[in-house]
């Protein structure tokens, strides 16, 4: 393994940060994934990404990996992965290139390598560009009291000729005081009614018309449905005592009553 | 300017560096204020002994003529628009609404029953009337304070506008239609007790019984801060 | 200045009243907002047939040695203080966390890949991108989705806004710093070797490639319920 004086000082910076109990991943803090240690192994090698070791550089991440994994700390699949290819790219770089495989040759694969790696470093530099431009709200400032337009709302209402008259018809309507009396009804009971009915059919014994009967009895109009309706009732309770006899001879004809014979 | 200000400048040329600086960082520093700045807030940022009252001036003048300009609020100064294209900030949206029923009802009780008291609009409805309504329909134009009573607590007439009539299309007020009308058309049933009658409005002069309103009178009550107990005994 | 304008001037000398007004009612405007103005939006308060271009012109001609400066920001205006004073007037942030490390190189990768996809930034970084860091640079509003790119996934591209560009104190996305450079290394381009066609960054239309994203789109990938390998077998 190749291990120059620079990857050892790595290693003690990183390493320690990885120590602990058991098993740990390499998400290393401080590293982005494996093009990002790659990147800080390649400027370990001091010199410009485009004249960098291509087969050194794998070998310092290979034993990097290797080391970590010695000391039982589970490397994340990330790292694993272009471990396994900058294993190949070593292959690849270290056995002569054979012109009839369409498999990239070892010197495109490394430029790829280094394509990325100087890619990822060229959008680092441009964000330490950007970031040291001066900035909106740090060097330079907007209108610290912007002067807000406003609006005015303008209410337009609506009515129409209707709606106002009637709006005043209903609500005076409204306030005429309701003048409500309860209609004191007659209510002829039907004890009452009974009685009535017994001076009506008195002793004759001919069939009586029961509205024909009453009429003579009820002055108001009102009061005729009450004086029906008991006097129906009393009718039906006199049937069942047996002092009464009902007829009538067709749907909504006349109600007859007569005194029960043979009494 | 002072003697001070003289010999400010006598030591330092108006259009000295130094003062052109002065002159950009305080222009810098209006401009990003969050509210009006004291020119002591700018010393930090000045040349020593900076003629502060000097570099404002400056700046006022400056900015006279432009569209936005310097402005001394109390101690401390701000840029604003110029008072002349204040327009520009401000927008104005219309917004159809219907009237609420409530507004409608005091509205047609003002109509028939001008010039008519907030209390005596009550008396009409059997409800209280708020003055947010009152409001509404002022704002729209429809509805006017006319007088003040001659009555305890001298209270607000209210009365129908021009507008009220050119709303509802009327030649005059005296064209709302009256009892017989409002029973014709159905909108009063025809069983009405006796006593039952529909005032003849009026939107003209003040009554005897009113007092033309003070042009400063803004409609409050006189005497909100009396309780009706206190009126009763008064009175 | 173009020959429109110049037959502009000639119609309306340079110093006439109606030119001097809509230059204090365009300085007025930009003075008033916050955030950059288009011009057009002052339309509405110029005289008619106004040329805009000409009165931004001479608005950036008189404001540019002064404290404040007439800044152009993509297709809008603003005022902003005068970039020289910045290291006098710096003030640390206080209200804005500062960016991550994977952050700034997201944002930096969007700014000048874009558009540019989620799996194109990974490919950069050689790592992947949580949604999270995305989420913080949409948040500061430095980052936008921009639409979906037609190719299997339709993955959403990314690209930058108009208030990147004023937070970062551009005219345009092309004054990218060392964007020249860049261009001339290849390595903004996607793959190797590169092309040649140099891709330079874009902030602006959707491109031949992008659809637009509908309104109620999220951003969420379209095939997560798919894992890796339905996709490989897919496409």
């Amino acid at each position: 393994m190749v291990q120059n004086a620079d990857q050892a000082d790595f290693m003690q910076d990183v390493l320690p940060k990885m120590r602990g109990e058991g098993i740990m991943y390499v998400d290393v803090k401080g590293y982005e994934g494996p093009l990002d240690l790659l990147l800080d192994l390649a400027r370990k090698q001091k010199v410009d990404l485009a004249n960098i070791s291509v087969l050194a550089l794998a070998e310092q991440y290979l034993s990097f990996i290797d080391t970590i994994r010695e000391r039982r700390i589970e490397v994340a699949a990330d790292y694993l992965v272009m471990a396994a290819w900058l294993t190949y790219l070593k292959s690849r770089l270290m056995v002569p290139h054979e012109d009839d495989t369409d498999e990239p040759t070892g010197e495109e694969m490394a430029a790829l390598l280094q394509f990325r790696l100087k890619r990822l470093e060229a959008m680092r530099d441009c964000a330490a560009k950007l970031m040291g431009r001066p900035q909106l709200g740090r060097e330079i400032f907007s209108r610290g009291d912007p002067e807000a337009v406003v609006t005015d709302r303008k209410n337009v209402w609506e009515a129409t000729y209707f709606d106002l008259l009637r709006a005043y018809a209903t609500q005076r309507e409204r306030q005429i005081p309701a003048e409500y009396a309860p209609t004191q009804r007659t209510v002829w009971s039907l004890q009452d009614a009974e009685d009535i009915l017994r001076r009506l059919i008195g002793e004759g014994a001919d069939w009586i018309p029961l509205h024909a009967c009453l009429s003579k009895y009820i002055d108001l109009p009102e009061e005729r449905t009450t004086a029906l309706a008991s006097s129906f009732t009393a009718s039906l309770e006199m049937v069942r005592q047996g002092t009464l006899e009902l007829r009538q001879t067709q749907a909504f004809g006349p109600l007859l009553l007569r005194r029960k014979r043979g009494l | 300017m002072d003697q001070e200000n003289n010999l400010a400048e006598n030591n330092e040329p108006e259009n000295s560096e130094i003062v052109r600086r002065n002159l950009r960082v305080l222009e810098a520093l209006l401009f990003a204020a969050k509210e009006p700045l004291h020119l002591k807030e700018a010393i930090p940022f000045l040349s020593d002994g900076a003629d502060l009252e000097h570099l404002a001036e400056r700046l006022t003048e400056k900015y006279k003529h432009a569209g936005v300009n310097l402005v001394k609020r109390g101690d401390a100064y701000a840029f604003r628009t110029a008072q002349d294209l204040g327009f520009l900030l401000r927008r104005e949206e219309t917004e159809r609404k219907p009237l609420s029923r409530a507004a409608l009802e005091i509205m047609a009780i003002i109509a028939y029953h001008q010039p008519v008291t907030r209390s005596e609009i009550e008396d009409v409805r059997g409800v209280a009337t708020s003055k947010g309504t009152l409001d509404v329909l002022m704002e729209a134009g429809w509805v006017r304070m006319r007088g003040r009573r001659r009555s305890p607590g001298r209270p607000v007439t209210y009365g129908t506008t021009p507008e009220f009539l050119d709303q509802f299309g009327l030649e005059a007020i005296t064209d709302l239609p009256g009892l017989n009308e409002l029973k014709g058309t159905g909108l009063l049933s025809a069983n009405l007790p006796p006593d039952f009658t529909v005032p003849a409005p009026n939107d003209g002069d003040l009554f005897d019984n009113e007092d033309p309103l003070d042009a400063d009178d803004d409609g409050d009550d006189l005497l909100t801060e009396l309780s009706h107990d206190d009126l009763d005994e008064q009175y």
